[in-house]
This record gives C-alpha cells, structure tokens and sequence, in this order.
C-alpha cells in the first residue's frame, strides 16, 4: 500500500483512454490514438511483469497490495494485488488487446469511434477481474466486461449476431448471478469479501449441504465461462459471430477468466468441498475434451471449428485443476510435485492457448475479409496462391494441435503429466482428445484449405497484408519461444501455484 | 325471540335480499334501486348497533348522494330506460360465483369457529350527545384523518370535473 | 295562556293516562307515538291541500284575478273537489312503464316529506322525537325525495319524464350544498344539532344575526322543494310536466303532495332555524300559534316568488348554485366561524349571551353579513357583467342591433 | 388532550408544505389564464423543494420519534418522505413539456400531482389503520384521475377506468381485512394491535383463525398497490394509458407507498404472524417476478414493457420483506434491503421513465420498435438508456445491482435459498427483454429521415440526475447504505400526543 | 348488553360482502361493479360498528372508520362516474368486455 497504484493505473488505464476516444472526433485520430494508448498499456503490463518477483512472495501474500475502503456498510473493500498467477494473465490481455486493436484499425471503418471505446472499456473489466482480491470488487469487474462484449458482437458481429450477442451475455450472467448468491452466502457467514482473507476460513459453520451449494454456485459461473461441456453452448455462436478482434479477446482472455476463477477462488476458498467433488469436474473436463474435439471435426465453418477446439483446449487446463483438487488432502511429496505440475500446467494452458487460439482467430478474420467465407469446403488449394498465409496458417495450427517444440505441447503435456500421476484413469481418456486434435487439424484446414486442388474462384486471392504479418508475427514468435524455451513462464507460474498450493496446505 | 332480534332479522333480510336483487337484475336502473334497499337496511342495522348518527349519516351519503349519482350516471349511458338490457354478466360469471360463495362459506365458517373468542365488552359503548363526541374527536384524536378525508374530497372533486367537463 | 299553549301536550297526556288504564305503559307508548305520526301526517295533509288553495288565491290575487270561487264559500271546497277529482280518476299505467318502480315511485316522493315533521318542534315542547342529531335527520331524510322524483321520470318510459326526472335531481343535488353549508353557519353558532336547541337560543331570531345566510337558505329551499322560480323539473312549457307527465289521478296526486307538504316542511324548518321558531313575538300568543303564523308567513313569500318572479333556464340556475351560492355559503361559514370565536352565543351547551349583550352581537352579525354581501357584489361585478353581455348578444335582435351599431 | 402546535407544525412540515402548496397552486391556476406560464410549475417545484428539504431536516435533525394523530414522525416515515417527494421532483420536471402539450388542465395536474405526493408520505407514516386506509385511498383516488388525465384520449380513460375498478375491490378486500383485524383486537393502531398478540395464546385462539385470512385480505389490498401477481392485471393497462410522467410516478412513488405500508403493517402490526406472512410473501414474490419478467418478454410497447418490468422489480422487492428477520445486522434484516432497493428504483426505474417521455415527447411514439437506431439519433439518451437498463437488471455498476445486492444478501442470510435462486435466474431472464430494448438502439439501423431526438430542458435535468444518482450509488452506495440503515428503525412505543 | 349476539351481524356482513364480490367479479357494466364494490364497503361498515359497539368500549374508533370509509366510498364513485361517463363519450360503451383498447 505504498507508492504508485501501480494497479490501478494499470486497470483504468484503458477507461481513461476509452473517454479519451468519446472526446476525438476524427477517425484516424482515434485509431491512432487507441493503438498507442493500448500500447502503452501493454508497455505498463510488460513492466509489472518484471516488476513481480513471484518467487518472493509467500503463501497469501501479494504484490502492489492496494486497499482501501469502499463500502464500510457491507466490509467492501477496494483491494487490489497479483501474483504469479495474475501477472502473466495480465500481460497477456495487455498483449491481445493491443494487437486487436492494431488489428482492428485496419478492418473496422464502420462506428469507429464505439468500436474502439468499447474495446478499451473490455480491457478495463479483464485487468480488473485479475487484479481485484475483493470478492465484490472480483464480481464487479466480471460482470462489467459482459457489457461492452456484448455490444461488439451486436454491432460489428456476423449475420447472427443479435442473437449470439444476447446467447453470450445470458449464459454468463446466469452463472454468474448464481456465483453471487455464494458470494452472499460465504459473506453471511465470514463477514468478509477479502479473497486474501477467506481461504482457511470455516464457511458455513461447516455445514457441508450449504458449502456445496456455494461451491456449485461459483463453479457454474466459472465452468460456463471456461467453457466446460454441457455449458459450453454459446460458446460457439458467440465466437462466430464476433468480429475477428472480438474472438481473439474472447477466446484469449474471456475464456482464462474461468479458469482463473478456479485457481483464484474455488480451489483455495473450498479446498474439501472440490476434493470431494472433483470427479464430477474432472469427467466433464474429459468430455470437454473429447467433445470438442469430436464436434470440431464435424464443423465445415473455419471459425466455428477453431471455436469447438477452444472447449477441448480448455478442456486440459480443467483436467490439469480437477487433477489437482483430487489430491489436496495428500502430503506425499511426489503427488504434491504431480500436482504443482498440473497446475502450472493448466496455467501454461491458458497462456499458450491465449497466444494460438488469439492467432488462429486472426488467422480466420484474414481469410473471411478477403473471400467472406469461411466455408472450408469452398477453399482447396490456396497454399500456392497465398504462401505467406499459409506458412502462419500451419504454424499456428501445429501448435493448436499441440506439436512438440511449440507452447500447446507444452502446457498439454505438462497437464498429463501431472495428471496421469494423480487421476490415471480419467487422464487417459483425456489422451484421445489429443489424438483427435492432431487428425482434426490436419485433415480438415491444412489439407483442405491450402492442399488439394486449387478453386479457381481464389486464384487471385491477395496474399497477407503488412498489418496482419504485423499482428501475427508477435504471437508466432511467442509460442514458438514458450515451446523451446518455456522456463522464464514456467518459473514465474511456478512460484504462484506453489504458494497457492502451499496456502491450501 | 326479543325484539331487537326481530327487527335485526327483518332489517337483515331486506338488506340481503335486495343485495341479492340488486346483483342478479337485469336493468341497471332496478339493480341501483335494489342498492338502495340494501343501504337502507344498513343504516337500520347501524341504528340498531347504537349508532344513530351513521345511520343517518349511511342514509344522507350512500342513498342521497352516492346512489344519486349512480342512477344518474346509468341514464348517461345507452340502456338508459333500461328496455333492451343486453347480458348481464361476463363470461366469467360462474367462476365468480363460485370464488364468492367459497369465500362466503370460509369466512362464515371461520366466523363460527371464532365463536366467543371475540373480545367483547361487557358495556355497551357510552352514547349520550354522540355527535359532539364526534365532533370533537374530529378536532382532536381523529384531526389528521379528518384532513386528509377533505383532500379526497378536493381530489376527488378536482379530478371528476377535469374528466368529464366538456370544453 | 298556561293552559293554552300546552294544550296539545294536555291532551295528549290525558289521551296518555286515559288508555293506561286499560294496557300495559310500552304499549301505550307505542299507541301514542303512531297516533301523534297520523295526527301530524293528517294535518300535513289538509294544510297542504289548503295551501294549494292558497296558492291559487295569492297568485291570483297577484294577477289581479279573483281565483277558485265556485265550490263552496270563496271556493273553500275546491280543494276538496280537486281532492275527489283526482282520487276517482282511472288510474292509467303507461304499457311501456316498469310497473313497480312506477308504482313506487310516487309513494316513495310523500314518505320522507312527511318523514321531516318528527322532529320539528312545533309549540314548547312540542315535538315527536327531539333527535340529538335532528338537523342531520332532516337533511338525510330530504335527500331521498330524489331518488322517488328519478324513479318516476324513468319508469315513466318517457323521454320528458326522463329529462324531468334527472333535471329535479340534478336540481336538488346541486342547491343541497349551499343548503348544507349555511345550515353549517347555524350549527357553529348554537353547537348543537338538536332543534330545540335551536328554538332556545334564539332570543333574538336568527334572521336578524345572519340575513344572509337566511337569504341563501330561503333561495335554496326553493329550488330545493322545486318551487317557482325553480320548478324547471315540471315546467309545462319545457317539458310537459316533467317526470309526472304519465301520472294521473291518485299517483299524480301523491307526487303533488309530496311537494306541497315538502314545501311546507321546509317552511317549518325555516321557521325554526331563522324566526325563533315557536317562541312569541310581541304578542304573547300560544307558542304553537306562533309557529303556525311564522310559518304561513314564509308560505306566502313562496306564493309571492311565483306570482312575480320568471322561471329560471336550467344552466342559470345550475350557475346560480354552483358559481355563486356555494362560494358564498363556504365564505359565510368562515365568516361565521371567525365570529362565533369572538362572539360566541353558546358554550359548553349553556347561552353565554344576556340581554343587551343581544344588542352588540345581533349588530356584529348583522353588520358582517351585509359586509359580506357587498364583497360578493364586488367580487361578481364583472363576471355578471360578462354574462349580461353575452345574454345581449345571444338574442338574435341584439345581436343585428349591435351590428347596426357597429356599421353606424 | 394538549396539542403543542409549534412541534406538530414542525414534525408535519413536509405534509403542510405539500398541502398549502397544492392549494395555492389550485388558486394561482385561477388568476393565470396562461396555461403555460412558468408560474405554475416554478411553484410546484418550489413546493416540492421546500417540502424535500424540510424532510432532509428531520433526517439531519433526528427528531424524536412520535406519533402525531396516528402519523408516525419516525425514521421510516422521514425516509419515505424524501423518496415521495424525489420521485416527484423529477416527475415534475419531465410533466411541465408533456402536460402541457396534451391537456388544458395543467395548474391541476401540478395541484395533483403534489397532492399524490402528500398522499405518498401520509401512507408511509401512517400509524393506525384509519389513517392507513385514508391515506392509501387518497393516493389511490388521485392517481386515478391523474392515470386518466388525458381526457379525450380512450387509452387514458380506459387505463384509469380498469385501474379504479380493480383498485376499488382491492381495496374493499383490504378493508375487510382491516375491519376483523380490528374487531379481533379492539384497536386500530397499529403498535396496540402487535400489543395485543403477545397476551397470552390460550385466550385468543379463536381469533387465529380470524387474523390469518385477514392478512390474507390485507395483502390483497397492498398487493395491488405495488402490483403484486395475482393483484397486478391493472398495471399494463394503466401504465400503457396513463400519461407517461404519471406512469413514472405511479411505478415508482405509489410503490414505494404500498411497501412502506406493507412494511408497517407486517412488521408493526402483526409480528406475532410472521411465519404465516412470510410464506405467503415468498409464494407472491415468486409468482410476481417469474410472471412479470415472462409476459414483459413479449412486449413490444414501452410502457407495456416497463409496466410489466416493474412487477417484476416489485418481485425482487417483496423478497426483502419475505427475508425480514427483526434482530439481524444490517443489511441482513431484509426491510433495509427493501429500503436500498426502493432508492436504486427510484433513480433508475423513473430514468427508464423520463427517457421514454423524452423520446414520446420527440417522436409521438412508444412503440418499442421505433427505438430503432436511437444512438444515431441520441446517442446521450441511448446510453443513459443501457445504464438505466443495466441497472434495472442489477448488473454492477449501478444502483440496481446495490439493491439486489442487498435484497439477495437478506434473502440468503435468512435461508431462503430457493427463493434466492428463483430471484437470480429472473434477473437474467429479464436482460433478453431489457437488452432487446437496447438492442432496437443499438444494432437497427435508424428510419430513412429520422431526426435527432430533442430534449427539452428541464427533461435533460431531470434524466441527468436520475442517470447521476444510478451510477452513484452504483459506485458509492455507502451514505444510501447508511440512509436505509438508518431508516430502517421504527417506533415500537410511541408516545401519543 | 345487546340480545343479539355479536356473530349475527358479522355473518349477515360476510355475506353482504360475498354478494358484493360477486356483483363486483361478474358484472359487465361498470357500474354494475361499481354498485358491487358499494355493498362490499356497506358489508365492512356492519363489521366496524358492531365491532366498536362490541368489542371497543371506550373509543370512537370503529365509528370514526366507518365514516371515513363513507367518505371515502363517495369520492370514489365520484370519480368512477365521472370516468364513465368520458369512457361512455370516447367509446360509446360502459361494458367491460368491450373496453379493450388495452390488452387486460
């Protein structure tokens, strides 16, 4: 609590440069401007990164602690702090966000001036969701990005748009109104928001009936958020509809929202409840996997196939969490490696996912401005006609699939390792989605888009503009670094999960 | 039987009877005429209850004024002479009837259960010069009341010559 | 004189004593008061029938005619012979006519007209029931006449009837608001509503402490019992005969006496309100004489309004009530109110006021009340000036007069 | 019995100020003859001010809890005081351009409409049943004439004739009710009525049986005050046809009236009853919100919409009350729930209200569809129009969610779990119809030639401060916190005077 | 003390009210219901003075209700008639079933 609010700044940051947009008048000045104000946010993110020694930081203890009081009435606080679990999430939104709105000002010509103060407005709900250690501040930002999703979708969406705008904004709201009935109740009975404060603390006079609503409550918000199958539903609508920048943020930071709300808040606040739960979480996440694998490779939409492999990419790091939430009553030195593993695992997941599936989403929007369509049985053939496209095309779907050397491998393989040590059975299961990733991806966009016969219809497709190299180049980059050299990641991870575990223990 | 109870009985009867009349009439006119049994044999149940000055009050507000107006305000409408009255009820009336009649049995029936669990006192009320005590409780205990009963009335007053005054 | 003036109550007492004999004293009680009901109900009766001979007499004294002279002396037994007339006439029921509303109707009309002399008391102590709340009685009790007179004019099936039926009510409806308000005026100076009460303090007759007030309730009843200048209701020339136009014989003629004898009554009520009511003036006549002479006086100012005065349009006299009568009822009791606080006639239910204190206060109240008349003056010049104005332009010879006028 | 008029001028002034101001509103009506003169209006809102600030002083001052002739000066009454008379305030500044642009009769409407405010403050404070049902049919009758104060339009008359006739045998219910409350306990006021059921249980068994039905009948008659389902059918109609700034008042200030009534009668009069209300508030509150939030789904008016809307926000308040549980800590007791909520509703439910006058007054329209492309055309009053939506559909940062925050807290804290459930997945049905709403504004193109939406001034203000007050509260709920906490106290013995 | 007992008027008031109701509830004429809601008030008038004769002793109470209900009867069928009669003017009708502008 002293210096700079660094975190602060970091959050608002963006609302300041969104009213900023509000003032502007001209459209080239608000793209300029949005693109280096989202910049600087990320510079600022970048920085934290590195101003976070995760490592030095105990069990429960956080950096650039903030709190002050918000609503003395109800014990509120305006308490804001990270750790290894957050910083990386953090950056990677600063990171996203600015190469969607790069991105972005390329594309949209169209209600420009929304566009960009709405895209800020996100960015202000994300960091907020990863900073806050309020439990009401926490929900306050997780609702507020519903809002301005919503409106990207709605306006700057596909020809569905409407209605997998509202489709998103009630699926999430109705998990999360039932997380805040659990809020209430773990207030009701702890007198405190403070998510540094209730881990440890006896919920409900330990009445067990009541402790599993709250837990089902919170879960369910976060499982659809994930998404987890069977909440998965609007997950496929929304990310076709959205413009391209929009799934890109959806898929790479919405989605880490519920699985850092597992981390943040299930794991640590209801440690007994989820170990006895967690095989109801962990066989959903092996039908996550296998099910978003299966339905992708049905799929015939480039957008909706990547979204489908998002449930079953999700569907790891939730294995690697349930893995975890088995063993928690386990001081066995080796499970408690295994369990670290998943763990940082699942995290790693949500990083490497972030950086593919952010890249892949591009990937599409490319191909959908130039032949607006993304029907993958129109294409055939294009690996002649666009080189450039293809060769970011297959990088970034070999990491998806997971190859090794690239940041998916990683993160999948270190989710089985911990998780084959912990849940054997399930785990194995949770393999063949793997399988099936690697056959999905394969077959289906590398050889029937880019091989096979070329249709004449795209023989004059324009190969990647400057902007979109420009874009994607960063993400390449980075899950190909995170793949040979994933340490620097790993250790920061590391750190946090293990004073996560250590706080439970 | 005394006869307070005969009059009681008598009174009683007219009062429902002409209530029964008065929502099974076809002519709104007749209906009308029947309410004004029906007050009537209130404001004689009210004289026999020791409260002379409602009774009257009962037969100077609900029959010189209320009903009045009613009967007036039924020949301002279409069935004026009352010779082509068209249905009398909605489609609904049987449904009516029976949520009446249920009602009417639950609250007899409960009627009967309270028996004498009433709290009744064992003197009748003190009654002698009742419209001064009125009066002054008016002024008095009853003071807020009774203003507010005068800004119904001016609302009440206000509001009816905004909606129907032609321009 | 003693003796005189508690004749009636004498005889009754003896009439009391005399059947005491014989049955038990509840019986005798109730045998008493259904008598003293006929008897009052029966001189209603004959002095309304007198009184429409009256009537025929003054006005046309009025008219410089000499009125009903053939049956009997001075035509004394034309009432009578009307009276036979109508109860011998065939009784016509309109096929049209709801029959028993129709038939009800006119019974109805005469019930609460009567129903008004229970507590008028007529000499010293002469009165059927001296209700603690008489005055109320007697409101409520007039109030109901309306609904007899609508009840006749729809059953009638006719459309003037109709008109007549709703214009009476109307009428009434509207003129028992001014009624009730100076009523209120009264009823702050004596504080009580019983009206012997009334009778009791008025020392000095009320008629000289509040003329206006006497003025308003004098205009009122009469359109309140529909008497000329106010029998729009039954005007011949407007609407036949207004809601008794399909009434003949019998019904026709209880309808009849029901105005009559609610004119009477509220000649009665006058007199009790604002002439001291039984108490002597001058000459020490027995008290119920008095009555009988006050009220006979006011009977013929009645006679005197309709020899003299036009008939009113229905709107002017709606006008009348509303526009005028009623606020300036509502000032005279706020007046009346901020008078009785500084000179209060009653209080705690004993008269406060002795001899020559009369004098100051009868002036205080006199002189307010002819100060209240002239701020209404002032205050309605310009709308009776506007209206007069209007009332020229709207007669189609007015109007190309003032046409002439203008093009001159 | 010794009247001290100098307090009793003091601890009613809000009360005298109102009347006096209507009355000489009526009387300045007749000295104008200019129907648009700024007279009239400048005088209302000076009436309201005085009487707002003059409620603001007690609430500073903290008088001493009395009961003046069956009025109750407490902290409850003080709170309901300044929602009656806010609400007014901003009704008033969005009436002045309608009124006058629709009807002949605008010194009346003023006169009325600072009379359904007395009628408003009288019925939270009232403190004996006579006053009680006075007070509540005062507000009644006035709001029937004001909902059919169009004269010549059908919608109006036919809006006001089905709110009377409803409101009329609603109300003739509650009276029963209140005629055996009173015959079981031989007293109207409300404290000796609760007095009377703690004598000893042997003795009045029999009239057990008496009270409950009687509850019953009293929750008929406030139920249709605060549009309670099976009690609701009048508002839609009346709503749709009143004119728009009195359906504002109507769903804001006669409904925070029935609640303040409901309160005292509950938790005043008849604490002995709890677990017999209780459940049937439970039942009504979940038919209300579910009811309400599923018929507004097929709307395609306005005011339809908002009508229906607010019963099921009655819902969501009622729930409170169902959660009251009397030794809790604040907010857990649930009555200052209801007290937050009702505030958050004020400001949000009457924006949504002055948004629609606004764009009624601009367009002649309130058909839901002809919001299309509104953020082209306004795009101001397109975003007050999703915060007061948001608000409405309890999503932070707004007022609305700081109500159900509490509401839900209370509803919890007591154990009520399903009914808590039931409230939350209602909310979230509710978004589809509110964003649908937003939608039309946001995602439809804007008609061929549609001009920018004027605002009139006075309108603008008052939708500022509506928009002001959801968000902050929204933000910073800590002094409304306190305000309810505060208020929440009420007289258990009060001294007569 | 009274002959009749006091649950004779409360009965004969509950069934005034019930006929009332159902006057109120079936009726298609407005002023049917109207007249309806009138016979339900004169019902609960019959329960206050019989409670205040019987069980109030000392207070006006039950009286004072009455006449408040009186008042307060009059006012509404005021402004009901008058409502009546500007529907009657706008839509040539007073029947229910057929004020239907507006969804019920």
């Amino acid at each position: 609590m002293n210096g700079l609010p660094i975190l602060s700044i970091i959050t608002f940051a963006p609302l300041v440069a969104a009213l900023v947009v509000l003032l502007l008048n001209n459209e080239r000045a608000i793209k300029t401007w949005s693109v280096v104000s989202s910049f600087v946010i990320f510079l600022l993110t970048l920085w934290l990164w590195f101003a976070v020694d995760p490592k030095a930081l105990g069990p429960g203890e956080f950096a650039f602690l903030e709190e002050y009081s918000w609503i003395p009435a109800i014990n509120v606080f305006y308490r804001m702090g990270v750790d290894g679990l957050s910083v990386p999430l953090i950056t990677l939104t600063g990171l996203l966000t600015f190469l969607s709105i790069f991105y972005s000002t390329y594309v949209i010509n169209h209600r420009v001036k929304e566009y960009f103060f709405l895209f800020l407005f996100l960015e202000v709900g994300m960091f907020g969701v990863f900073t806050s250690l309020d439990y009401f501040l926490f929900y306050v930002f997780w609702e507020i990005g519903l809002v301005p999703m919503y409106f990207l979708i709605g306006i700057w969406g596909g020809p569905r748009r409407e209605y997998a705008a509202i489709k998103f904004f009630i699926y999430t709201l109705a998990g999360s109104v039932l997380m805040l009935l659990a809020i209430l109740g773990l207030y009701f009975s702890t007198g405190t928001f403070d998510l540094t404060a209730l881990p440890g603390q006896e919920l409900f006079g330990g009445n067990f009936v009541l402790k599993s609503l709250a837990f089902w409550g919170i879960f369910l918000a976060f499982a659809i958020k994930v998404p987890m199958w069977p909440f998965h539903t609007w997950l496929p609508d929304a990310h076709v509809e959205a413009p391209t920048a929009g799934s890109v943020i959806l898929a790479g930071i919405l989605l880490k929202l519920g699985g850092y709300g597992f981390l943040r808040i299930l794991m640590p606040i209801f440690p007994d409840v989820f170990n006895a739960y967690w095989p109801v979480v962990a066989v959903l996440a092996v039908i996550s996997i296998v099910y978003g694998a299966l339905v992708a490779m049905a799929q015939w939409d480039l957008k909706k196939l990547i979204a489908y492999s998002s449930v079953n990419h999700m569907g790891y790091a939730m294995l690697g969490i349930a893995a975890a939430a088995a063993t928690l009553n386990s001081s066995d030195p080796a499970v408690l490696d295994s369990r670290a593993i998943a763990v940082n695992g699942a995290i790693f997941q949500f990083i490497a996912h972030g950086l593919i599936t952010g890249a892949l989403f591009f990937l599409v929007g490319v191909i959908y401005e130039r032949a607006h369509t993304r029907d993958l049985k129109a294409f055939g053939g294009l690996g002649a006609v666009v080189p450039k496209y293809y060769a970011f095309m297959a990088a970034a779907t070999f990491a998806s699939l997971g190859l090794p050397g690239l940041a998916g491998f990683v993160s999948e393989f270190m989710v089985f390792r911990g998780a084959f040590a912990l849940i054997p059975y399930i785990a194995a299961i949770g393999v063949l989605g793997i399988v099936l990733t690697a056959a999905m991806y394969l077959w289906k966009i590398i050889q029937m888009v880019f091989l096979g016969p070329l249709n004449e219809k795209w023989k004059d497709l324009p190969d990647m503009h400057w902007w979109e190299i420009a874009t994607l180049t960063p993400l390449v980059i980075l899950f190909t670094l995170f793949g040979v050299y994933p340490k620097p990641i790993l250790d920061y991870v590391n750190a946090g999960v293990v004073a996560l575990l250590d706080l439970m223990s | 039987m005394t006869l307070e109870q005969g009059i009681f009985i008598l009174a009683s009867l007219l009062m429902l009877g002409s209530a029964l009349a008065m929502v099974t009439a076809r002519s709104m006119f007749v209906a009308a005429l029947w309410m004004i049994g029906t007050f009537a044999g209130v404001a004689v149940l009210f004289i026999l209850l020791n409260a002379g000055f409602l009774g009257i009050v009962q037969i100077l507000i609900y029959i010189g004024a209320i009903a009045v107006l009613i009967l007036f305000a039924i020949m301002l409408t279409p069935d004026v002479m009352g010779l082509k009255p068209g249905p009398r009820y909605t489609g609904q009336w049987p449904l009516a009837a029976v949520m009446a009649s249920t009602l009417a049995a639950v609250i007899v029936l409960l009627l009967v259960r309270a028996g004498n669990d009433w709290h009744i006192a064992d003197a009748a009320p003190n009654v002698t010069d009742f419209a001064v005590q009125l009066g002054e409780a008016f002024m008095t205990t009853y003071l807020l009341p009774f203003e507010v009963a005068s800004g119904v009335l001016l609302v009440a007053l206000i509001g009816a010559l905004v909606i129907v005054r032609d321009e | 004189m003693q003796q005189l003036d508690r004749l009636f109550i004498l005889i009754g007492d003896w009439f009391h004593s005399l059947l005491a004999q014989w049955l038990p004293e509840p019986v005798v009680s109730a045998i008493g008061m259904l008598l003293s009901a006929l008897i009052i109900m029966t001189i209603a009766a004959v002095t309304m029938l007198y009184m429409t001979y009256l009537e025929r007499k003054v006005v046309a004294r009025i008219q410089d005619r000499i009125g009903p002279n053939r049956v009997g002396p001075f035509g004394l037994l034309q009432p009578l012979a009307d009276g036979i007339k109508m109860f011998t006439k065939e009784m016509i029921v309109p096929t049209q006519a709801h029959k028993v509303v129709y038939n009800i109707a006119p019974v109805l009309a005469v019930t609460p007209a009567m129903m008004a002399f229970a507590v008028i008391p007529f000499g010293r102590d002469m009165v059927a029931s001296d209700l603690d709340i008489g005055l109320l009685y007697l409101i409520a009790v007039s109030s109901v006449t309306e609904i007899a007179i609508v009840m006749g004019g729809w059953a009638s099936r006719n459309k003037y009837s109709l008109l007549g039926g709703m214009r009476a009510a109307a009428q009434m409806l509207s003129y028992e608001i001014p009624m009730v308000l100076v009523l209120l005026s009264l009823v702050l100076m004596v504080g009580s509503l019983r009206l012997s009460d009334f009778v009791d303090v008025q020392t000095v007759p009320f008629i000289l402490l509040q003329p206006f007030a006497f003025i308003v309730f004098l205009i009122s009843a009469a359109a309140e019992v529909a008497r000329s200048p106010f029998d729009i209701p039954e005007a011949e020339s407007e609407l036949i005969a207004g809601y008794h136009t399909e009434y003949g014989g019998m019904r026709f003629a209880l309808f009849q006496m029901a105005e009559f004898v609610a004119a009477l009554g509220m000649a009665c009520i006058m007199v009790t309100l604002f002439l001291g009511g039984w108490r002597s003036w001058i000459i020490p006549l027995p008290s119920w004489l008095w009555f009988v002479i006050k009220t006979f006086i006011l009977i013929n100012v009645w006679f005197w309004f309709r020899g003299t005065f036009p008939r009113l349009r229905i709107d002017q006299l709606q006008a009348l009530a509303w526009k005028f009568l009623v606020p300036a009822s509502l000032l005279h009791a706020i007046m009346t109110a901020v008078l009785v606080t500084f000179f209060p006639l009653v209080k705690d239910g004993q008269l406060v006021v002795q001899g020559a204190e009369w004098l100051t206060t009868t002036v205080v109240y006199f002189v307010a009340n002819v100060v209240l008349l002239f701020v209404l003056m002032l205050l309605y010049r310009p709308y009776v000036r506007r209206t007069v104005r209007q009332l020229r332009v709207a007669t189609p010879a007015a109007a190309a007069r003032q046409q002439e006028v203008q093009a001159a | 019995m010794q009247i001290n008029w100098a307090d009793t001028s003091f601890l009613l002034a809000p009360e005298i100020l109102l009347t006096v101001g209507a009355l000489i509103v009526l009387v300045l009506d007749l000295l104008i003859e200019d129907d648009t003169s700024p007279v009239l209006p400048g005088f209302t809102l000076l009436a309201l001010v005085s009487a707002f600030g003059a409620a603001a002083a007690h609430l500073v001052t903290g008088v001493d809890d009395v009961a003046l002739f069956m009025f109750a000066a407490d902290p409850l009454t003080h709170f309901f005081r300044l929602l009656g008379i806010g609400t007014a305030l901003l009704v008033l500044l969005v009436s002045v351009n309608y009124v006058q642009a629709r009807s002949k009769h605008t010194g009346e409407f003023y006169s009325l409409l600072l009379w359904v405010t007395l009628a408003v403050v009288l019925v939270a404070g009232a403190h004996d049943l006579i006053l009680l049902y006075l007070a509540f049919e005062f507000l009644s009758i006035t709001s029937y004439v004001l909902v059919g104060w169009l004269r010549d339009d059908a919608r109006s008359n036919e809006g006001a004739m089905k709110y009377l006739l409803f409101g009329a045998i609603s109300s003739a219910l509650m009276l029963y009710g209140m005629s055996l409350l009173y015959g079981a306990t031989g007293t109207t006021r409300l404290t000796e009525i609760a007095a009377f059921f703690t004598i000893p249980e042997t003795q009045i068994t029999g009239l057990y049986s008496i009270v409950v039905p009687a509850l019953v009948f009293l929750l008929a008659g406030i139920g249709f005050k605060i549009s309670l389902v099976p009690f609701h059918q009048w508002a839609p109609d009346a709503y749709e046809g009143a004119p728009t700034p009195v359906a504002a008042f109507l769903s804001v200030g006669s409904k925070s009236a029935g609640f303040a009534v409901l309160a005292r009668v509950l938790l005043e009069a008849m604490p002995a009853f709890q677990e017999h209300w209780t459940s049937l508030l439970v039942v009504l509150s979940i038919l209300t919100m579910t009811l309400g939030n599923l018929v507004a789904l097929r709307q395609t008016n306005m005011k339809r919409l908002l009508a229906y809307s607010s019963i099921a926000q009655a819902g969501y308040i009622l729930m409170g009350l169902a959660a009251y549980s009397a030794g809790a800590t604040f907010p857990a007791d649930g009555l200052s729930g209801v007290l937050i909520y009702l505030v958050a509703y004020l400001f949000t439910n009457v924006g949504v209200f002055i948004g629609a006058v606004i764009f009624e007054q601009a367009t002649g329209s309130v058909a839901i569809s002809d919001y299309a492309g509104l953020i082209r055309r306004s795009p101001w009053l397109a975003f007050t129009f999703v915060v007061f939506f948001l608000s409405l559909a309890g999503l932070p940062p707004t007022a609305g969610f700081v109500g159900k925050l509490a509401v839900f807290y209370a509803t919890v804290a007591k154990g009520l779990y399903f009914l808590a459930i039931i409230g939350v997945l209602n909310s979230v049905v509710s978004v589809y119809y509110y964003f649908n709403v937003i939608r039309q504004m946001f995602f439809m193109p804007a008609p061929e030639g549609a001009e920018r939406v004027r605002m009139p001034a006075s309108m603008g203000l008052a939708l500022a401060i509506s928009f002001v007050g959801t968000l902050l509260i929204g933000f910073y709920p800590e002094p409304f916190l306190n305000l309810a906490n505060m208020s929440r106290d009420f007289i258990s013995a009060l001294p007569l005077l | 003390m009274s002959s009749i007992p006091l649950n004779w008027y409360l009965i004969v008031a509950a069934l005034l009210f019930c006929i009332g109701l159902f006057g109120a509830l079936s009726r298609r004429s407005a002023i049917g219901i109207l007249m309806g809601i009138e016979l339900m008030l004169n019902a609960v008038n019959i329960n206050l003075v019989a409670f205040w004769r019987y069980v109030e002793v000392d207070g006006l109470a039950g009286q004072m209700f009455a006449i408040v209900v009186i008042t307060v009867a009059a006012a509404e069928a005021a402004v009901a008639l008058a409502l009546v009669r500007a529907l009657y003017r706008s839509r040539d009708t007073v029947t229910v079933e057929e004020i239907d502008l507006l969804k019920w």
